[in-house]
């Protein structure tokens, strides 16, 4: 593989992760579905840029699907969503921003931490790559945790997602192509049902604030 | 067989004697409170009168009531078999020193049930009583005979009587006497004595005793008198022959009888006057004063066990 | 399936094996006749309860050939990878399965009209299925010589006994008392489930045999000791040994009196069985501590279990404390059998197993013939309170009469059974002596005393118990016109009081069967020294003895030559019927001497075990100088439960609340658990 | 061959969508199931006879044919329970009757992918069967559309969604660390052959790969603590589905773990990730154990229960050894016939009385004698009484731990049993047992809900007393497979 890719891929992975950062940063809705689009974006040329060095062409379809679901489809998608049902552009985040943001900046240092051994073993690339997609997946997650609304729910989860793709495309340079468009129809359907329920819950609870969903309990 | 004929014979002495052993303590009491009280025969006398006496028997008995008097006589005429006095024969290999607990148990258990059975409130009292005084004191028996049992390797009385009277001197000690006290104090809780009980009280809220025989008149009433004279004698016979047996006869030969019927009759009459002294100097204890003394020999008993095994 | 062994009389042993699988098939059959004939109610009490009379005879009919020609033995595979389950009916078994079959005999015969109370009121068919599959479990625990297949039966017998007892369970808190005997059977399940496999995977076998031959070889002292631990807390729960015992007085009288006979009887004593199976079998008690232990919770249980049966006024609780009593005292002779083990002295070792064995069979059989005797009071008056009784002696002469054979027994009254086996204990808790050890001296000593105290109790507690519910006037309405139970009832109980009077007389015949079973697990036999079919013979250096059988006819002899040589001394006296002497009151309930009354002295004496309150109130409205309508009121606190099970209950439930704060459902939490989770394990285990 | 198994409730669904009529749905749906079960039959003795089957993506050895059975059995009990529930609901009232069709394709779609899970060879395949289960199942937990119903449903799908990402990228590292090995574009997500080379592999990778594999797919299992999806979602689900879920869909992420769990440690040996689940087993049964004494509810008991059953299983798989491996397999075996068992009998109750509550349950067994009767049976069944399988399977997890020398875990694990035993029997002796809280006549429901519970307590109570030989040889087999089984 040559210096350039490596570099380029190295680059994308890492705009990534900083999209991650501004996700976690921001406090505008409209804001936060622009940086997804942006982090799918980049995630897309991540994976031409391998699709390119590796010469697989299947990681080709990977890229435009990413580009074109993730940073196109999705967000629109969500817009409209948030269009229909008036959501205001609040965030609402449980956690406050600087706060979050060293939470975020820790779970990377964490994501390394658990690479490092790679390193030792001289699986340098391996531990990077892995290092900057766990960091993703993490800090995804730790928007979910963090923010109420539904919607950043369901962003929160898409930004793992971004995360898993950039896992497997930098550790594994893809993963085998059924299995691919088995994940990508299952992020798609799961991104539709999650939307039926997010109207449902705002038709049914009047808000889409997820902590008033707490009646089961004991 | 001599040796079957002695025994039956000492048995026999034993249920002959035993009004006689009542009598002669009244008479002591009496002439301690300067009394001339009824002569020592008196029991005697009362036992022929109330056989030919009717009875009255409550309405509310039952089955009970009429048992009870046959199964005291003939528990205690059994008792008496197992019981050497003056020779170490007896037809101990019906029961040991376990069995003759469980023979008293038998008449207590009987009598305190036919206290009950009439429904007076002074039967109830009378058994109710009884049988905390009687759950009190039967450790201690238990735990004195162990310490006979321990010195002489048995729990039969007869080779009880017999070891400790052919060992000399080399038993007595610490265990052996302090069983023995025990064992006296048992003697005067088992068989209704000052300061446990009032044989001659009659007021009934005091009674223990004579409460669970109120309501029996007429022959029954006197088998119920003379199984607690025989119960008494036989109390007095145990604590001499298991404890302090020495004059007993451990070979049948003329004098060695003579001699072992001398010392018993000397032993019933030293006891008698222990027990009139008792009673004449004594009060009766309180009812809840009397755990003190029933633990008090339960202890006394323990003792002689520990410095069996310990000195 | 097959006989084991070869010999002259083999058809003996053919017919020992056929009539155990007669036990099980009939048994099994019984479940399913009940089962059929749901609709059929009387027909569906005589199906089920005529077969497992017969099943009971079966296996009465086993035992007898086991004791005549040796153990009998089969396998079977039912689950293949824990290999062939093996079923032997060795004499130790033999004798359990005896006292089962007996007891189960008079249960069924009992249940044949006892049973019909229930029609209209309770499902039949659900008591005729459950009792004989509690019937067969209890068969088969016995049999079994398989730890497998042992736990198995060993739960279904809790099992089926559980749903037994919370059969009447609209009755107030039967279900609840089901509950917790079951709770407390488990807990013992689990140490004995831990102990036995524990045993069996350092064997590497699950057969008994396999086990006992390993016997405990190449474990350590703390791992024998443990093992050891974990059986006797298991077993004891299920034998109800102080502090374990809280469930019995609750389960037994809540059952149906002919199911308190069976698990008083027989269920309790098959935790004495296992355990003298895994102490003396599987694990030669090599440690003395074990012993003394045992005869020290033995002790104390014997105490506080006649105290509490002293103070109980429900007749069916005062019995199932007095099980406890029993229990107590079967462990007394259990431990000292296991010290004078472990010291090497298998003679004297041997007489304690022996003692302790007989005990356990004859309270087998008062203890059931009480239970049966109370469920026909109970039946007769309605009420289960002794202060409601009095005067049923009148109305239920037979049944009093069976019920007193019953006392007699239990209160240890020559020649009845108990005499026999408490003369045993205390005849080898005398041996102990021959230890060479003070400590050890002194606390036989104190056994020995507190066995002669409980002893003394029980008569007092068993005084209280006949007089109060057979003797003097009737307390209340229910009680005044008793009927005489059904002749099923009768029969039943005649069974039992029969052989309480019979295996007292003639112990000496049963002594050697007896001595067969403590054979095998001893590897002495006593019985030739022991007795030579007249007397019992204890030589300590002298010879101690007692002979049931010449002192049974003595008393049976001369009760009657009295009664007739003094009825007709000095010409027929008259007997005339009086009146109670009272001081010239009106006679009536109210100044007869009550159970509480009767058992009040000793309760005050004892008061600093028991922590009892009472208190004495009056009527206010009275005048101050002459009392009236005074109420005295006594409680026994429930001091097991107060200061041990609820703070145990309670630290859980508090535990319970605390932990469920993390249920709070909301979603960001429960992710954040997840997110915690895999950051931890990341952290530790990368 | 294989396909046929994911062709039979593919058909059933499509079949069940397309009819409007409901009695032919029901027969659609009924006999689709009774095809797969006799089919999974087919193939599982094929397997136990002829030995495992590789055709590419899918493959069938014999931990996937036991697996098989159970989804086969327990979705034939449920399709023919639902019959009758879903029905008696219907005539209430509780949905719209063009909705029935949708239930039955629904679950139908649910069962296919719980097929597909057990016949995946490739993790990626199975991983998005996985998911799909996830997402097939989730208009079902939200099929009566009760704000509850919405609430639970919403929790199910994002929670599940959050761990099985994680489960995607533990097989992406385990695939990364087949590229090390074999080299670029040689990388294999078959398990078999990731199995073959597992000696091989990076063991940090595995390690980490094993971690959120666990994490991920335990969300799925209801593994404390991320089973907080699971109580809402069982009792906000309607009866029979309840069923399922716990019944099958718990075990068949389980049976995903296990795939990694046979990986991981070939490679690493079975200390680590027979440790994870030990700890996981454990914590899962204090946690249930916690919450089981303050349900109040009794179907989020039952939920709870299943998390405590989870908990077992991870622990005799975690432990290990033939014993370990065996119990866990019969202690799912005999939980999902158990628990459908149960789940059914709860349907019947609160289709009688109208409430889940259990304080407001009294007299059951005044009110509806013979289903309380099963219904108690059952209850005694999950606690582990003989001569029920659960007492069997939770014996043999007790040796295999008593083998293993885990003293600790096996006193947590016998004192939780006893507080769970203890806790579940008082419950359900107090909902059975006493008078009913007002005067009620006496109601059975309907007939074919009290013979399906019959059947499957008949299983249960078969397995507790005898186990065949066909199946013993089947579990040692599997025993066999894993590393340390043998």
């Amino acid at each position: 593989m040559a210096e350039l890719d490596v570099n380029l891929i190295d680059g994308l992975a890492a705009l990534v992760l900083l999209t991650a950062f501004l996700i976690v940063a921001t406090g505008r809705m409209r804001t936060l579905v622009r940086v997804f689009a942006l982090q799918s974006l980049a995630l897309g040329l991540l994976a031409a840029a391998v699709a390119y060095s590796t010469g697989y062409w299947h990681i080709y379809i990977v890229a435009a699907l990413t580009i074109l679901l993730k940073a196109l489809v999705i967000p629109r998608i969500i817009d409209r969503v948030m269009d229909r049902i008036q959501v205001a552009n609040d965030v609402e985040p449980s956690v406050r921003t600087p706060s979050s943001l060293l939470i975020a900046g820790g779970l990377a240092i964490l994501a390394y931490y658990v690479a490092e051994p790679l390193i030792q073993s001289g699986e340098t690339i391996t531990a990077g790559a892995l290092a900057l997609s766990l960091a993703v997946v993490l800090i995804g997650l730790f928007v979910m945790i963090s923010r109420k609304k539904a919607i950043t729910q369901v962003i929160g989860l898409l930004v793992m997602e971004n995360g898993l793709f950039m896992a497997a495309l930098s550790l594994s340079y893809g993963m085998p192509l059924i299995v691919e468009l088995g994940v990508f129809f299952d992020i798609m359907v799961a991104v539709l049902i999650m939307g039926v329920f997010v109207f449902r819950i705002n038709r049914t609870f009047d808000t889409l604030d997820t902590s008033f969903l707490r009646r089961l309990r004991d | 067989m001599a040796d079957l004929v002695l025994a039956l014979i000492q048995t026999a002495a034993l249920l002959a004697l035993a009004p006689l052993l009542t009598g002669i303590i009244r008479k002591l009491k009496a002439w301690m409170q300067s009394r001339r009280g009824p002569p020592i025969y008196q029991p005697y006398l009362d036992l022929a009168k109330l056989m030919r006496k009717g009875s009255v028997v409550s309405e509310d008995s039952s089955w009970v009531t009429t048992i009870t008097p046959y199964v005291c006589l003939i528990s205690m005429v059994v008792a008496a078999l197992l019981v050497p006095a003056f020779v170490t024969e007896s037809l101990g290999f019906l029961g040991d020193l376990i069995v003759l607990v469980y023979l008293f148990a038998m008449t207590r258990f009987f009598t305190a049930l036919a206290a009950l059975d009439a429904g007076s409130t002074f039967g109830g009292m009378g058994s109710s009583r009884e049988m905390l005084v009687s759950s009190l004191i039967e450790p201690a028996i238990l735990l004195s005979f162990f310490t006979v049992a321990l010195l002489t390797g048995t729990t039969s009385l007869v080779s009880v009587t017999s070891v400790i009277a052919t060992s000399g001197a080399s038993l007595i000690g610490p265990a052996l006497l302090l069983a023995f006290a025990a064992f006296l104090i048992a003697v005067l809780a088992e068989n209704a004595r000052v300061p446990v009980d009032n044989p001659s009280t009659h007021l009934e809220l005091t009674m223990i005793h004579e409460a669970m025989l109120l309501e029996y008149s007429g022959k029954d009433l006197a088998l119920m008198e003379y199984s607690s004279m025989v119960k008494l004698t036989l109390f007095v016979t145990i604590a001499w022959s298991a404890f302090l047996p020495w004059g007993v006869a451990t070979e049948i030969t003329a004098p060695a009888l003579a001699l072992g019927v001398i010392v018993f009759l000397a032993k019933l009459l030293t006891l008698a006057v222990v027990i009139a002294v008792i009673e004449s100097s004594m009060a009766k204890l309180r009812l809840f004063r009397l755990p003190n003394l029933l633990t008090g020999a339960f202890m006394l008993a323990f003792l002689a066990v520990m410095s069996y095994f310990v000195l | 399936m097959g006989p084991v062994r070869e010999g002259p009389k083999r058809w003996l042993v053919t017919l020992g094996t056929y009539s155990f699988a007669a036990t099980i098939t009939l048994g099994a059959l019984a479940t399913v006749a009940a089962l059929v004939t749901v609709r059929k109610e009387r027909l569906c009490i005589n199906l089920s309860f005529g077969l497992s009379a017969l099943a009971s005879l079966m296996g009465l009919l086993t035992s007898i050939s086991v004791f005549l020609e040796g153990s009998m033995s089969f396998e079977f595979t039912a689950i293949p990878f824990l290999g062939p389950f093996a079923v032997v009916i060795d004499p130790l078994a033999a004798l359990f399965l005896a006292a089962i079959s007996i007891v189960a005999l008079a249960a069924s015969i009992y249940s044949l009209g006892y049973v019909q109370q229930f029609i209209g009121r309770y499902s039949i068919a659900k008591f005729c299925a459950l009792f004989p599959l509690f019937l067969v479990s209890m068969v088969m625990v016995v049999a079994s010589s398989n730890v497998f297949l042992f736990l198995v039966f060993w739960e279904l017998m809790s099992l089926s006994s559980y749903l037994l007892v919370a059969y009447e369970h609209e009755e107030e808190g039967a279900a609840s008392a089901a509950w917790l005997y079951l709770v407390m059977a488990h807990l013992g399940t689990a140490c004995i489930a831990s102990c036995l496999l524990y045993l069996s995977l350092m064997a590497g076998s699950l057969d008994f045999h396999q086990i006992s031959l390993y016997a405990g070889q190449g474990m350590t002292e703390l791992a024998r000791s443990g093992a050891f631990l974990l059986a006797l807390i298991g077993f004891g729960a299920k034998a109800g040994i102080v502090p374990l015992h809280v469930w019995l007085p609750q389960a037994h009288p809540s059952a149906p009196s002919n199911v308190s006979a069976l698990m008083s009887g027989v269920m309790v004593k098959l935790a004495v069985y296992m355990l003298i199976r895994t102490a003396f079998q599987f694990l030669h008690v090599d440690l003395m501590w074990w012993g003394l232990l045992t005869l020290f919770v033995g002790s104390l249980t014997a105490l506080l279990g006649v105290l509490y049966a002293i103070a109980e006024k429900d007749i069916k609780r005062a019995l199932a404390f007095s099980t406890v009593e029993n229990v107590g005292i079967i462990f007394i002779a259990l431990g000292a059998a296991m010290v004078f083990y472990a010291q090497g002295m298998m003679q004297i070792a041997a007489l304690a197993l022996v003692a302790c064995l007989l005990h356990v069979l004859f309270h087998s059989l008062f203890k059931s013939l009480l239970f049966l005797g109370a469920g026909a009071v109970v039946h007769a008056t309605g009420t289960k309170d002794m202060e409601r009784m009095g005067g049923l002696g009148k109305g239920m002469r037979y049944t009093s009469i069976l019920f007193f054979i019953g006392v007699l027994s239990i209160s240890a009254i020559p020649p009845f059974n108990g005499f026999i086996s408490e003369w045993l204990i205390f005849q080898s808790l005398l041996l102990s002596y021959s230890i060479h050890d003070v400590t050890v001296n002194l606390l036989m000593a104190i056994a020995l005393g507190m066995l002669a105290l409980t002893g003394a109790l029980a008569a007092a507690c068993f005084v209280r118990i006949f007089g109060s519910v057979f003797l003097a006037r009737p307390r209340s309405e229910a009680a005044k016109h008793p009927r005489e139970s059904h002749r099923s009832l009768l029969l039943a109980m005649s069974i039992l009081a029969g052989l309480c009077l019979a295996t007292g007389v003639l112990a000496a015949q049963i002594i050697p069967m007896v001595d067969q079973a403590s054979t095998d697990v001893i590897g002495v036999s006593i019985a030739g020294q022991l007795t030579d079919g007249w007397v019992l013979e204890v030589d300590g250096g002298e010879v101690s003895s007692v002979s049931p059988i010449l002192l049974a006819g003595l008393l049976g002899l001369m009760i009657p030559f009295a009664f007739i040589l003094v009825r007709s001394w000095g010409g027929r006296t008259p007997r005339v019927k009086g009146k109670t002497w009272d001081c010239g009151t009106p006679l009536g309930p109210r100044n007869e001497y009550t159970p509480t009354g009767h058992s009040q002295p000793i309760l005050r004496v004892f008061n600093p075990f028991l922590r009892g309150e009472s208190s004495l109130s009056s009527d206010p409205t009275s005048s101050p100088y002459s009392r009236r309508g005074m109420t005295y009121s006594s409680s026994i606190p429930r001091l097991f439960e107060t200061y041990l099970y609820e703070p145990v209950a309670r630290t859980i439930l508090g535990v319970a609340r605390r932990a469920s704060i993390i249920q709070t459902g909301s979603v960001q939490r429960y992710l954040a658990y997840i997110f915690a989770a895999l950051i931890l394990l990341l952290l530790v285990f990368r | 061959m294989l396909e046929l198994l994911l062709l039979i409730p593919v058909l059933t669904a499509l079949v069940c969508l397309l009819l409007r009529d409901r009695r032919k749905v029901e027969w659609a749906s009924s006999l689709g199931s009774v095809a797969l079960l006799a089919a999974s039959l087919l193939a599982s003795y094929d397997v136990v006879t002829n030995g495992a089957k590789d055709e590419g993506t899918l493959y069938m050895d014999g931990l996937s044919a036991f697996m098989l059975m159970l989804v086969a059995i327990v979705s034939l009990a449920t399709s023919l329970y639902s019959v009758g529930y879903m029905g008696r609901e219907l005539q209430e009232g509780r949905f719209g009757a063009k909705r029935i069709s949708y239930y039955y394709a629904l679950l139908h779609a649910f069962v296919m992918t719980m097929v597909l899970v057990c016949l995946s060879d490739n993790l990626g395949v199975m991983w998005i069967a996985i998911e799909a289960t996830t997402l097939a199942s989730a208009f079902l937990v939200s099929f009566y559309n009760s704000e509850s119903s919405l609430e639970a449903a919403w929790k199910y799908v994002i929670i599940c969604s959050v761990g099985i990402t994680l489960a995607l990228l533990g097989t992406i590292l385990l695939y990364a660390s087949s590229i090390q090995q074999l080299g670029e574009g040689g990388g294999s997500l078959e398990w078999s052959s990731l199995l073959a080379m597992a000696g091989q592999l990076d063991p940090t990778l595995l390690r980490i790969s094993f971690i959120l594999v666990l994490v991920g797919y335990g969300t799925k299992v209801g593994l404390a603590p991320m089973h907080t999806w699971l109580p809402d979602a069982h009792s906000q689900a309607p009866t029979p589905i309840s069923a399922l879920l716990s019944g099958v869909l718990l075990n068949c992420a389980m049976y995903a773990i296990l795939r990694y769990h046979m990986i991981s440690s070939t490679s690493l040996g079975p200390g680590f990730s027979g440790g994870l689940l030990v700890l996981f087993g454990v914590l899962s049964m204090a946690i249930a154990a916690a919450f089981i004494i303050l349900a109040k509810d009794f179907k989020r008991l039952l939920a709870y229960s299943s998390i405590e059953h989870m908990g077992v299983i991870a622990l005799g798989f975690g432990i290990g050894g033939p014993l370990g491996i065996i119990g866990g397999l019969l202690q799912m075996l005999n939980h999902a016939l158990t628990k459908s068992a149960l789940f059914f009998g709860a349907g019947q109750v609160y289709a009688r009385t109208k409430t889940r509550t259990i304080e407001e349950i009294r007299g059951l067994s005044k009110t509806m004698p013979i289903t309380s009767t099963l219904w108690f049976a059952g209850f005694l069944a999950i606690v582990g009484c003989p001569p029920f399988g659960i007492f069997v399977s939770e014996l043999v997890i007790l040796m295999a731990g008593l083998q293993a020398g885990e003293l600790l875990v096996i006193s947590l694990y016998l004192v939780l049993l006893a507080i769970i035993f203890a806790v579940v029997l008082l419950r359900a002796s107090r909902m059975v047992f006493g008078h009913p809280p007002k005067e009620q006549g006496r109601r059975e429901g309907d007939l074919s809900a009290i013979l399906l519970i019959v059947a499957l307590l008949a299983g249960v109570l078969v397995l507790g007393l005898y186990l065949p030989q066909g199946l013993n040889d089947m579990l040692e087999g599997i025993a066999r497979l894993f590393p340390g089984g043998g």
